[in-house]
């Protein structure tokens, strides 16, 4: 039976609150209201408000009670409505949660996690639609998940909360009515990046909402007889480099698709090490896909132009293979 | 459930100023009615937060302004945009995302911006504005230029560091700031008793040695005063103001709100405090203002709604190839 | 330049309590001599803070808490870690960068952590030990145990959002934190009336519907009968206490400092209010100190310092190979 | 005769605050302190405590109040004391500041130029050492610049000035105490890159608190007969992409220095750019040299281990011809 991203992301949430006393929910809105994208939907009425715990606007300090309580022996799992307040909160992440282990010298460790919803196309404009995830996956100290399909969205979770150390979670708000049939059995991997294609002509990397549309472009492809693969990072820190590498050295050619804004996307990293490491299985020049260097815009055409979106990514791929 | 007695009592205005007051209410309350049903028919998108019940606050402060003052908003500021002087037609352009609009399309409802009116946007960053709004009141102050900058705000704002920072800078530097607190008793769905543990908010503004004022406001009639003694105190150069409206959100937060953290009895009780028709009634009982006169106001207003949404329909699309104009000065 | 009295009046503590506050006092005062000492000969680099004049802070406050307790520091924490109970020795390896220093030599001397006593470190992020004690104190609420989260900060601190939404989360939630303001009247250069509009620092945590007390904090048992009743109040789950101490850094904010905002005069008149001396003179008058044991107790922390020393030139450097190591969990 | 980096940096504020009145300083400790590193001392005696502002500590409004008073019609020169504190002041950086001119449909625009000093080397470990200056060159709306030159130190700023948009100026802390002779007549490009040694054999890419050191490298590696060319962004955004491509074309070899952590470098970026547009021209894999992926340690050998060092870029250069 059929579940949607938001289904499985609160499935998650509330089997994780049932598993370990520890664990608690905090953030704005999350209890009473619902949740603004309805994910923790109910939470609140079977595990109490200590528990599912709705906080103040003070993205700050409560981002930094996170890593206190996980410091203390807590399991928090706190929420931060859109990646764009999270720029409020990168102080007590960057500077308390992804250093603590390193600078005492490994005596503290922050095993918190933190979802922070991300990305555009619900015309919400600039302030509430643009990725992070770039910046976050370059902090030494922290992991960074991006789950893109409905299995990972109920599957990551548990293994995130047994990491000791901070794991920050992000989740396409495009994905949530995303639905699909999920097996019973659990997986619970946060290492490795996902084949979710296989193909041969060009290898098409990828992660979070950008996938479904990826995977759109994959299948348009296939109808002009080119045989794209394409690659889920899932694990934005640290990249799986080895299936990345499989991929393109296969494919021989590779396209980067990528939400963040072009110029310091997470997609010129993944470039950076295809080029230090396959350069000589290359047979045409890295491409990528990503948002256009603009605040995104409100009008629905135009943010549509400023977004990736499958035929550009088909676009990019026909143009590796010369076509 | 109970709530405060309607406003009440003499309204001391002369029939015109009393008259243009209900105006502007009746002219937000149109218009955001009208787009409410153009977001049904997905005509407008993306987050859309209405203003009605709270139009007194608007109305009566604005009215306290000089034209040449600055006005920072938040992203429920269709009010403000309208009684600032923004044309409907341009507002409601932009929440078509239109070329015409305020905005050009690109900031939608959340982001009506007016250098004509001094209207420095429609801030969606809880708390975003206020920093912005002491660097407006230095600027002020710097270049010798006698001018308030009039900061909107939820009482939810109150809990960001950035309300906690740009009171104290405010007031460290005596900068004419006025600081105008919408408190409608709840922030998305978090009322005001769960998120500040001091609920007093004027004891929280006063911490900063600023001189406050609370009013109801669903009394355009009290906003309007307290306004004005606020605006007094900044333009005299004696620093920030802070006043707290009280005021109720008689709508969903936005068009995603299911409203499970109230109960419907408070929203019907507080439908009891009604801008609009409590204002009417006093002027009515005052004999400044007849049925038929509040008839042709209204009417007016939705002709104008109407023209809006004609301006609206009639705009036209930014073309793709100017995504990136604007992002920088094209030099 | 005119400044309160000298603490003076009668010591309320048994002898061997009163000499241990003076013993750790002097014990901070010559570590902190001969850390200065080392900076000037190289042996010790980046940022260093002194405590000196400020030790009765640490003193009076560290002997009201429990071993179980919470505490999170400063960069100006080599006082507090010390009457916390980390060795000398540990301490002054950090601060060489050896692999036996309490941090490994990844933090040096704004970084004392300590497992053992609980100390969460030595924060350089002006404000930023304040959520994460918030967040301590919620985890020992959640997890029913009886515990103080004890958070030190300066009065600058206090002029950031993240006091603001600290207090108000712990006041709201009712939170084990007590909240350790050390107002030594300076931040770097900055005076306390030119950063804080309301200098009353009570006054303005007091807003947040938080329990207050000022004292002296030159003088050791005001502070710690202050510290102890904040405690008290902690303890008790009556929710977060603030103590504010007067005090007054007697050095240079840090290394890199000509002292160019403070007058000498200034300087020299805090320092008849020196918490060391004057401590020790109200003990002999009262009979509970010789000036024997008073030049035994000085050995004895000269010794114990010359010990630390030792051992942090014995100590030994992580090897560069380690260096990724402890960045993560190894897996 | 010989100035160093910090004098010349005081002397353009001194020379904008002098020029236009509308510029003022704001910061913490700019004023009655003389500045952390000294960059401002006596600038408040010559021009007051209106124009030489010490702010409280409040990263967010100081500098938020620094984009307002830009919209106001002033030219504020705002201080962010180390590049770790303005994490707190990136949501008016970002939100505002960088949104305001396109999301105002082109009616309101931020004159603001932001000071923040960056980097290692002094042993004041990971809160005080990191470097961000990727993030801030991914942003769209905004500059970047990274004066690595006493000239540019004192050249950089009154363009930045003119400017009609928010610049951001990143001062590496090991440049301040830099000496050298510099021209009396200004230059005011803050456009192109510019390439600081001339060579055949390999092209070494930096900027900032790097370049010292990859001119250091050039200069080992110039003993052993290899040519190295050394580019200076100098603009990190935009980039100066033409000149990069140009010297990499010529050298067909090229080696990216940057003190940011590898992962999500702006080195990645500008390795992206190369691969995208001159794939054909390399002869060997592009190569970087950045920081570890550690927060920076106190102990001076740990920090030295984790940055850059001018044997490491030797070392990688000389990877790229194969010795
Ligand atoms: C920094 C930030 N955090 C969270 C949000 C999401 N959000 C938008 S409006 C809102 C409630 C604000 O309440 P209040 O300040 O009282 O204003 P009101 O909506 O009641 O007018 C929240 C939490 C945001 N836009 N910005
Ligand atoms: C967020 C942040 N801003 C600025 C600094 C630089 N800084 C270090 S200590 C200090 C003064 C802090 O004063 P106070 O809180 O009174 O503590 P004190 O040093 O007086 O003990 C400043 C500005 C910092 N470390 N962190
Ligand atoms: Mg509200
Ligand atoms: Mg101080």
């Amino acid at each position: 039976m059929k579940i949607s991203y938001r289904e499985a992301m609160r499935q998650a949430l509330r089997e994780a609150l049932i598993a370990d006393p520890r664990v608690f929910l905090m953030g704005e809105d999350i209890g009473l209201y619902g949740g603004t994208y309805a994910v923790t939907k109910g939470l609140i009425d079977e595990f109490g408000p200590e528990r599912v715990r709705d906080t103040p606007l003070s993205e700050l300090a409560f981002v930094g009670a996170g890593v206190g309580a996980a410091l203390g022996g807590m399991r928090p799992i706190v929420e931060v409505m859109t990646v764009n307040f999270s720029l409020l909160s990168l102080d007590p992440i960057v500077n308390s949660a992804a250093c603590f282990r390193h600078m005492s010298g490994g005596q503290f460790h922050v095993p918190v996690v933190i979802r922070i919803s991300t990305g555009a196309g619900r015309q919400v404009a600039a302030q509430h639609s643009h990725s992070f995830e770039n910046w976050y996956a370059s902090i030494p100290g922290i992991k960074v998940l991006a789950p893109a399909t409905v299995a990972d969205a109920r599957d990551m979770l548990a293994p995130a909360l047994a990491d000791p150390d901070p794991v920050v979670i992000f989740e396409h708000v495009q994905l949530y009515n995303l639905e699909d049939e999920v097996p019973d059995e659990r997986a619970s991997d946060i290492r490795s990046a996902a084949v979710r294609r296989a193909g041969r002509d060009v290898s098409l990397v990828t992660y979070g909402g950008s996938l479904p549309k990826t995977l759109e472009a994959a299948r348009e492809l296939a109808k002009e007889g080119i045989d794209a693969e394409v690659v889920d990072l899932r694990v934005l820190r640290p990249l799986d480099t080895a299936t990345v590498l499989a991929s393109v050295r296969k494919c021989r050619r590779a396209v980067v698709v990528d939400e963040t804004w072009r110029t310091g996307s997470l997609a010129a990293e993944v470039m950076a090490r295809i080029a230090e490491s396959a350069f000589y299985d290359l047979d045409a020049p890295l491409a990528r896909v990503c948002s256009e260097e603009v605040p995104i815009p409100y009008a629905k055409h135009l943010e549509d132009a400023a977004l990736p979106q499958a035929a550009k990514i088909a676009a990019a791929a026909r143009a590796t293979l010369g076509r | 459930m109970i709530v405060a007695p309607p406003p009440a009592g003499p309204v001391p205005y002369a029939k015109d100023l009393s008259i243009a007051f209900l105006r502007d209410m009746v002219r937000i309350r149109r218009f955001e009615e009208k787009c409410a049903q153009a977001y049904g028919e997905g005509r407008i998108r993306g987050f859309l937060h209405l203003y009605i019940g709270e139009e007194a606050v608007a109305v009566g402060a604005m009215h306290a302004l000089e034209p040449a003052d600055n006005v920072v908003a938040t992203y429920r500021e269709h009010g403000h945009a309208i009684v600032r002087g923004l044309s409907m037609d341009r507002a409601m352009a932009e929440m078509y995302g239109k070329r015409e609009g305020c905005s050009r399309g690109h900031g939608g409802s959340m982001h009506l911006f007016d250098a004509a009116t001094r209207l420095f946007g429609g801030n969606a960053i809880v708390g975003g504005g206020l920093p912005l709004a002491v660097g407006l009141g230095l600027a002020d102050r710097m270049q010798g230029i006698q001018r308030v900058t009039a900061c909107f705000f939820g009482e939810g704002a109150m809990a960001e560091g950035a309300f906690h920072e740009s009171l104290n800078l405010a007031a460290l530097w005596k900068l004419p700031v006025l600081f105008l607190c919408e408190n409608n008793l709840y922030a998305m769905g978090t009322a005001l008793a769960r998120s500040e543990s001091q609920t007093d908010l004027c004891i929280k503004a006063a911490s900063y040695n600023v001189p406050t004022l609370s009013v109801d406001g669903q009394d355009v009639v009290a906003v309007h005063e307290a306004t004005l003694q606020g605006q007094r105190h900044v333009r005299e150069g004696r620093g920030p103001f802070f006043v707290e409206y009280r005021t109720y959100r008689f709508r969903a937060h936005s068009m995603f709100d299911s409203e499970l953290y109230r109960d419907k009895r408070e929203v019907e009780a507080w439908k009891t405090r009604g801008p609009l028709h409590t204002f009417s009634a006093r002027l009515k009982a005052e004999g400044k203002l007849t049925e038929e006169e509040f008839l042709a106001l209204d009417k007016a207003a939705v002709a104008e709604v109407d023209r809006a949404v004609a301006f609206a329909e009639a705009g036209t699309l930014e073309p793709v190839e100017d995504l990136l104009k604007d992002v920088v000065a094209s030099s």
